[in-house]
């Protein structure tokens, strides 16, 4: 069985929740590290998931890809169909007609745009990943909670710190 | 000219309708009914020379006016396709009309009747021919005792050989009670032009004219050939460009295109035309070679009075005469519009009476070319044969009535009991393609092929160039097997009759080609019979080029009476001006689809009658377009919907004639109403033909309100937009151009 | 269909709220979740009246739909030049309408305008539907509906493509860009709230919502991205939502009508459509405060702040408007000027008059607090404002048809025959159809957002003390 | 693949239209002449365009809707101002309007689907198959000529045995496309398929549409603009017309114009002006 195990603690407010936090920081625990921390809560609190140091999101990648190929192709797959279409004159008009392109173009912009954000958000999410069997229906309600990943032997202190710090409630595996 | 009168029926060639000079030719012909009916294509064979997927043109004759145009028929796989006009026909010189084109739908018209009809308690049921050919011989066979005047034909403008078979036919009776009704006679006209010029129908060389001055003559639409004279017009005007001066109370197609149009009082017409002779004869250019009794009676037409009673502002009198004077040769014509009042003959007579003193006569009005074939002319109608005939049938006088090419029941005028008189003849035979109310209550009504199936020669009446003998010719097999020639049946009628003659002729199409090929050397034809026979089938026509006669025009035979005005009537203050459309005539063609759908182009209306009246009279009466108004004369009264029109004189209203048919098809039945019933017994002092414009009518708001049927949009007014220019000659420069007006 | 002994259970409790507070900020996230979850449980009698309601006329409209693509569009007594009718006109109604979800979304939230937390899902859902609507319209206008997808460029052994110089085109593209940009900004902000309903709910609506929240524990990885990702699309969607309807007024700007030809018409319409949009955020906003007792939420002041950014974009909408007169009438083009005379005098004047009346005079109604404070007058200011701008589309198309280049083809007495008037009908029926179902499925109001709402404003309230 | 072929022939696919003599090296531009002068409005020619080109006969409630189908129509003006005059005493103004075959048509742009588009003989030609009725190529056409099939006109138009008439070479329109004038196409490709198996190009006079053969007054001449020799080039350049100005410089005298010139249609349909004698 591997040497690794995880709880998690159930606090009421962020307040407790941070100096919980706090104290695990300060407590140089070995076979912890912060990095394995996780924060639930039912709404985002930035103060606190930063006591958790750097952890980088990568979504606006995704979306300049996205919006650059998305115009460039847009524009090439629409031209080069015109330039494809046997040869038919409209209007007088250029075969390939630079502004109604551009409309098009500029709508595949958004379009590609939009739909890469998604895709990088979903990989940032670990979409279809496992997730956690830690979790407690009130964390959707009101309550905070903190999950870590530690050794085996390493538990059992850092539930000690979460109970002196009254989270209402410690779950483990 | 239906008289037909001391023929000797052993003279061969009056059989064959070979007369003048035709009459002195001999010998026989052999007869090639194959030759003919190659003519013809099958779906099943096609002959050699069909290239499925081709168009094939053959030539005929239209037979919808009496204008006999020459037209090319394109057929395909056996299905005839479209009408063209035949450049090998002067008449038409490859163009065509409206109602041409729409013989088509007369020959697939999906009412037509497909197989003899008897009447059995009260309706019409279909028989065998067997049947029909027992009943013709029970009632007109050698058997009948009938005889002169019991026996009649009542039939439209019949020409060519079939008016000659029908004649013939009669004879055997020792009748020649052949009535032609034409609801829409010219006999005024004729009449008149045969006081002043001694023919008929003088020949109208427009486009020579510098200046047409028309009373009312819609050349351009009813004219007695208008598709040739629309091309003469258009050659008119262009360079040097003549001028067209149209005078009538109701504007026509005609008046719609001339360079100045006056509204004038209907009926009138000829004391205008007398006040511009006044004006003219002043000038001793005009006077000399005009009768001094004719000048001493014009000088009560002075400007002032003609245009008290004309209703024309008085100078313009001398400003068209002066126009007269400079604009030589001119041109005058004298309309159905001014014929068709109690004083028609002497409206027209004094209008022509104008080209005498103008001397237009052998420049623009010259005779036409001395007639080779009179026994082949269409006979004229009248009103007063057929009031006659009218007569004799309540008189009870008529035991047998045969009726072909007319609908007496729905064009004869309201107050005369027709219909009435009709079912009480005991026999009653309608020869005819489709029912109408007239065929509708005969006892036996015979299928006729369509004129696009049958054989056929015709003589127009009004020959514009030479003389054309046009042929008709069937264009695609018939429909319907039952259908048969009204030459057929004519011929087996004689034969009935025991008429010996006609034994050597299988056919209609024999009849008709033996006596063409008799009549070769009329035309100093170089080709044998068999070959003279296809090369006028090919070409349509057989043509014989004569120059036109010369007109010797008796001045003093037109009496100026004093100028009278009219008294104005408080009961009927309107004048009822019917207006006749060119593709409808008098409604023997509102079955036709294209033509309901086609909107009149004055009004643009489709699919109606409707009433036209001035803005400014129907402001007076606060009565809008759609407003249903009941026009009311002394015979009666209909409904149709308003129309405010300004090309109308504002004591006149006017009407189409041709719609308010009941038993005429689909496409004809309940659209509009039939204005022949309003009209009232007014006839002509001299002719004694019915008087058409002569009505007097009042109007009647209903109160309803409907919404026309036409095309034109929320304006009839160009709204600043440059859609049809329109320039004074002096701005254009017509010499430089380049016309392409068909010569 | 609930009876009484349901009612009682369902408390809303009346305590005293400041004026000026957008939401009472001592309001409990449990009861947050209660009341929300609540509301997908039994909406008050009148919902279902709505709904049933709606899916009557929705059921003629879809009659009338099969009247006409059975006997062709002859039957909706178009005509040449009439050859659009209603169909066209709403579509744009639609179209506009959309607009309003976007911009309180996306811009307010740019804007750091919290007040928008509580209305801002039924908004979005609001931009969604109308989009569908909109894009029925396209379809029924069709001579051959069965042939829609011509217009789509898909690739084909023939080399045959839509014409792209066409605005129609433009049209398809920036829609369907449009209605899939504003479906993924809904179902993306709402996915915390779906956790919620999963973990309350139980049975297959468990695994439905377990589905849709893909996963949601709102750990902080999962906060952190969603909250970037969310930014990001609203930036996206502010200028598409102008691009929409800009392109949408090129149909008829780019066209040669006279009355269509005229340079202002993008923002003209654009303004129109953000106007209309938020007048119908308003009438949809009483509505769901009371049938689903929302009173919490959905406070008045929110009500007044709407109303207020209504009466200011109804100012824009009016300029605009002028502006377009204006340019028109002092262009001196005769066509046009013929056109917008037509327009004011014509045989359409009534409506032309009542368009400009309800769109620029009956909008300051809400410039007054105290008719602000008041629902049933607010209910029926904002119908007005819609009918107004129904009517606007109107005048867009039919009096322009009536009265072109071309005198012969002018027509006065022009009107819509029954079946286009059930088809538009029925059109709002589908609308509303939808929403209300959405309104039973899923939180109309979002939780996780009040409830960040509340707890800032409480924080930065404590921190005040 | 279709890269390539869109950077090779980028000039090409750039080509503004029309300009000066466009035509100069292609065999044939349809062209037209209409004679406002020669017109009569006599109706030969709409009825010689319902035989040629299987124009349904719609009947009188749903003209009655405006929803008549004639390709052709005759106008008929009164005036050119606002104000109907009390008589009309210079007559009346006819003008037959159907499809101008403008060389920059406003319906081809905006079609969504193409099914409208140019062809290289300068005819603005309309698929059937393809369109799928959104009627917006009428809704921007300044001369209103397009005609769009409200119902299904053929179940109802040609009771049997009428149908026999129908032309061959003519399709017959169904529910739900826009049709309009085709100056007669089917004519034209038969005159080029027979000229180009003699290897000949098609002479003038050799092919006219069905309106031009009827009209009584030979009011309308119908050719091909690129020969120069043809009659209607002779007309164009006798009228000082050129096909690709918006705006003509000539003299005094030409009575030619194009309807609607200021919108840069480039009509292919010449109109000459209606010649009325004012001092009469």
């Amino acid at each position: 069985m591997s040497t690794t195990a995880h709880t998690m603690a159930l606090f009421n407010d962020f307040d407790g929740a941070a100096i919980a936090l706090e104290e695990l920081r300060s407590r140089k625990i070995p076979g912890f590290r912060m990095e394995d921390v996780t924060i639930k809560s039912p709404i985002e609190h930035p103060e606190l998931s930063e006591m958790l140091g750097k952890r980088p999101v990568y979504v606006q990648v995704y979306t300049l890809v996205g919006a650059v190929l998305g115009a460039l192709v847009g524009f090439t797959l629409i031209a080069s169909a015109q330039a494809n279409f046997l040869v038919q004159i409209r209007g007088g008009r250029p075969l390939v007609p630079i502004p109604p392109d551009m409309v098009i173009t500029y709508e595949l912009f958004i379009l590609c745009g939009v739909l890469m954000t998604i895709v990088g958000c979903f990989i940032g999410w670990k979409l279809s990943g496992k997730r956690s069997p830690l979790y407690n229906v009130s964390i959707s309600v009101d309550k905070i909670a903190i999950v870590v990943k530690a050794d085996r032997n390493a538990i059992s202190e850092i539930n000690n710190i979460f109970s002196r710090n009254h989270s209402l409630e410690i779950i483990g595996e | 000219m239906s008289s037909y009168s001391n023929i000797s029926r052993r003279d061969f060639l009056r059989v064959l309708g070979l007369s003048g000079a035709a009459a002195t030719l001999a010998g026989c012909g052999k007869t090639s009914i194959e030759s003919g009916q190659e003519t013809v294509q099958s779906f099943v064979q096609p002959e050699d020379f069909v290239v499925p997927g081709i168009g094939v043109y053959y030539a005929s004759t239209c037979t919808q006016c009496v204008s006999r145009c020459g037209v090319m028929g394109r057929v395909r796989e056996g299905r005839l396709l479209k009408l063209e006009g035949n450049p090998q026909s002067v008449i038409s010189r490859g163009k065509i009309c409206a109602l041409g084109q729409a013989t088509v739908q007369a020959q697939y018209n999906p009412d037509r009747i497909t197989s003899p009809l008897m009447r059995q308690g009260g309706a019409l049921v279909p028989i065998s021919w067997e049947k029909a050919n027992q009943i013709l011989n029970d009632q007109l066979g050698s058997a009948s005792r009938l005889s002169g005047k019991q026996i009649a034909f009542l039939t439209g403008e019949v020409g060519g050989h079939q008016s000659v078979l029908l004649n013939n036919f009669l004879e055997t009776f020792h009748s020649n009670h052949h009535v032609v009704y034409d609801p829409l006679s010219t006999a005024v006209g004729r009449s008149a032009s045969q006081v002043v010029y001694g023919v008929d129908q003088p020949l109208l060389e427009i486009d020579k004219a510098r200046m047409i001055l028309s009373f009312g003559n819609d050349f351009l639409g009813v004219g007695p050939s208008s598709v040739h004279m629309a091309g003469q017009y258009a050659r008119f005007r262009k360079a040097p460009r003549g001028v067209l001066v149209q005078i009538e109370p109701r504007m026509t197609i005609t008046g719609a295109n001339a360079d100045h149009w006056y509204a004038i009082k209907p009926g009138t017409e000829g004391v205008f035309a007398l006040g511009v002779a006044h004006a003219l004869v002043q000038h001793s250019a005009y006077s000399n070679g005009v009768p001094a009794e004719v000048i001493s009676a014009l000088k009560a037409y002075d400007k002032e009075t003609v245009s008290a009673i004309t209703g024309v502002r008085a100078e313009t009198i001398p400003h068209l005469a002066g126009m007269l004077w400079e604009r030589s040769p001119s041109l005058v014509l004298s309309g159905y519009g001014a014929e068709s009042h109690a004083n028609g003959q002497q409206n027209a007579a004094s209008i022509l009476l104008l080209n005498l003193i103008l001397g237009n006569q052998n420049k623009t009005l010259t005779g036409q070319a001395k007639q080779p074939f009179p026994q082949l002319l269409p006979s004229q109608g009248s009103y007063k044969a057929f009031a006659n005939l009218n007569n004799e049938m309540s008189a009870g006088n008529i035991k047998a009535l045969l009726l072909f090419d007319t609908n007496p029941v729905f064009t004869s005028p309201g107050f005369m009991p027709f219909a009435k008189n009709l079912s009480a003849v005991p026999f009653k035979v309608a020869f005819a393609t489709q029912l109408n109310e007239t065929s509708n209550e005969c006892d036996l009504v015979l299928p006729l092929l369509s004129p696009l199936e049958d054989f056929g020669t015709h003589v127009a009446s009004y020959q514009p160039q030479g003389i054309e003998l046009g042929i008709q010719q069937p264009l695609m097999t018939q429909l319907y097997p039952q259908t048969r020639s009204f030459g057929d049946i004519m011929l087996d009628l004689l034969k009935l009759r025991g008429v010996s003659e006609y034994k050597n002729f299988p056919n209609y199409y024999a009849y008709i080609q033996t006596a063409l090929i008799k009549s070769k050397p009329v035309f100093k034809s170089g080709l044998n019979d068999q070959e003279f026979w296809e090369d006028a089938l090919s070409k349509g026509s057989l043509r014989l080029d004569v120059g036109p006669s010369t007109l010797s025009p008796k001045p003093n035979a037109v009496s100026i009476a004093k100028p009278k005005e009219e008294a104005a009537d408080l009961i009927l203050p309107f004048h009822f001006v019917p207006s006749v459309r060119a593709d409808w005539r008098d409604g023997t063609h509102t079955n036709l689809p294209w033509l309901q759908e086609s909107p009149d182009t004055l009004t643009t209306v489709a699919w109606d009658s409707w009433v036209e009246i001035h803005p400014s009279t129907a402001e007076q009466m606060q009565i809008v377009e759609g407003d249903v108004l009941e026009i009311k004369s002394s015979a009666g009264s209909i409904k149709a919907m308003a129309y405010l029109f300004p090309g109308i004189h504002p004591d006149t209203i006017s009407m189409p004639l041709g719609q308010g048919h009941t038993a005429y098809g689909r496409y004809a039945d309940g659209i509009g109403v039939n204005p022949f019933k309003i009209i009232a017994p007014v006839y002509d002092e001299k002719t004694g033909e019915l008087a058409m414009h002569a009505t007097r009518v009042s109007i009647r708001k209903t109160g309803e309100r409907g919404r026309l049927t036409k095309d034109e949009g929320a304006t009839n007014l160009q709204q600043g937009r440059k859609l049809v220019a329109m320039v004074s000659p002096d701005q254009v420069n017509l010499s430089k151009e380049i016309s392409h007006v068909v010569k | 269909m609930i009876d009484r002994s349901e009612e009682k259970d369902i408390v809303v409790e009346h305590r005293f709220i400041p004026r000026d507070q957008d939401i009472d900020d001592e309001i409990a996230w449990a009861k947050i979740n209660t009341d929300v979850l609540q509301s997908m449980e039994r909406p008050r009698p009148l919902y279902w009246v709505i709904f049933f309601a709606s899916l009557l006329l929705f059921s003629w409209g879809v009659y009338c739909e099969i009247y006409q693509y059975q006997n062709g569009l002859g039957v909706a007594d178009l005509n040449n030049p009439q050859v659009w009718g209603l169909y066209i006109a709403t579509f744009i109604f639609w179209i506009g309408m959309s607009h309003s979800g976007t911009l309180l979304s996306a811009i307010l939230l740019i804007m750091h305008a919290d007040w928008r937390k509580p209305i801002f899902r039924f908004a979005e859902a609001m931009t969604t539907f109308s989009l569908m609507t909109a894009g029925l319209f396209v379809l029924v206008h069709l001579g051959r509906v069965w042939q829609f997808y011509y217009v789509v460029a898909y690739p084909n052994e023939r080399w045959v493509w839509p014409n792209f110089n066409s605005p129609l085109v433009w049209d398809a593209t920036a829609i369907g860009t449009y209605l899939t940009s504003s479906v993924v900004f809904l179902y993306f902000g709402m996915i915390p709230d779906l956790a919620i309903c999963r973990d309350a709910a139980s049975g297959f609506r468990k695994k439905f919502y377990w589905l849709l929240s893909l996963g949601w524990q709102g750990t902080d990885r999962q906060w952190a991205n969603f909250r970037v990702a969310y930014l990001t699309i609203a930036c996206f969607l502010i200028p598409l939502a102008v691009s929409v309807h800009s392109i949408v007024a090129t149909d008829f700007a780019v066209s040669q009508q006279p009355g269509w030809h005229v340079t202002s018409f993008p923002p003209y319409f654009v303004a129109g459509a953000l106007y209309s949009g938020c007048a119908a955020i308003i009438t949809l906003f009483i509505i769901l405060r009371y049938v689903f007792r929302f009173e919490a939420y959905m406070t008045m002041p929110i009500l007044d702040k709407t109303c207020r950014l209504t009466f200011a974009i109804a100012m824009v909408w009016t300029y605009l408007n002028l502006i377009e007169y204006a340019s028109v009438w002092y262009g001196n083009d005769m066509y046009a000027k013929q056109a917008l005379i037509y327009r004011a005098t014509g045989s359409y004047a009534p409506f032309w008059w009542a368009m400009n009346i309800l769109g620029s005079i009956v909008p300051f109604a809400l410039a007054f607090k105290s008719l602000r404070a008041n629902l049933k007058i607010m209910m029926v200011v904002s119908l007005l404002l819609n009918l107004g701008m129904w009517l606007e589309r109107f005048m867009i198309v039919t009096p322009t048809f009536a009265h072109g280049y071309y005198p012969w083809t002018w027509t006065n007495d022009w009107w819509p025959s029954w079946v286009q008037w059930g088809i538009v009908i029925g059109s709002f029926g589908w609308f509303t159809m939808l929403f209300m179902l959405f309104c039973k499925l899923f939180p109309t109001v979002s939780m996780y957002e009040v409830k960040e709402m509340v707890f800032h404003r409480k924080s930065s309230r404590q921190a005040k003390k | 693949m279709s890269l390539s072929n869109l950077l090779n022939n980028w000039a090409a696919l750039r080509e503004t239209r029309p300009y000066e003599d466009q035509y100069k090296n292609s065999d044939y531009k349809w062209g037209m002449v209409v004679d406002l002068d020669a017109c009569t409005g006599c109706n030969a020619c709409t009825t010689a365009c319902y035989a040629e080109n299987n124009l349904p006969v719609v009947g009188k409630e749903t003209f009655a809707k405006g929803q008549v189908m004639h390709w052709l129509r005759i106008e008929r003006y009164w005036g050119d101002g606002e104000q109907l005059p009390e008589f009309p005493e210079q007559g009346a103004q006819f003008l037959p309007m159907m499809c101008q075959q403008c060389e920059a048509a406003p319906c081809e742009v905006v079609c969504p689907v193409g099914a409208t588009h140019h062809t290289p003989d300068g005819l603005n030609s309309q698929v059937y198959n393809r369109c799928i009725g959104s009627r917006y190529c009428s809704a921007n056409c300044p001369y209103k000529v397009r005609y769009f099939n409200w119902a299904n006109y053929p179940e109802k138009a040609w009771p049997n045995p009428l149908e026999m008439q129908l032309n061959p070479d003519v399709t017959v329109r169904t529910k739900g496309v826009m049709e309009k004038c085709t100056f007669c196409v089917q004519r034209l490709t038969e005159a080029k398929n027979v000229a180009r198996t003699q290897g000949r190009k098609v002479a003038d006079g050799e092919v006219t549409t069905a309106c031009a053969q009827a009209c009584p007054a030979s009011a309308i001449s119908f050719g091909n603009l690129a020969d120069p020799t043809s009659e209607v080039a002779k007309i164009w350049k006798q009228q000082q017309v050129k096909l690709a100005k918006d705006h003509q410089d000539k003299e005094e005298g030409a009575r030619g114009y194009r309807i609607f010139e200021e919108l840069r249609t480039y009509p292919s349909v010449l109109y000459l002006e209606r010649v009325r004698d004012n001092e009469v």
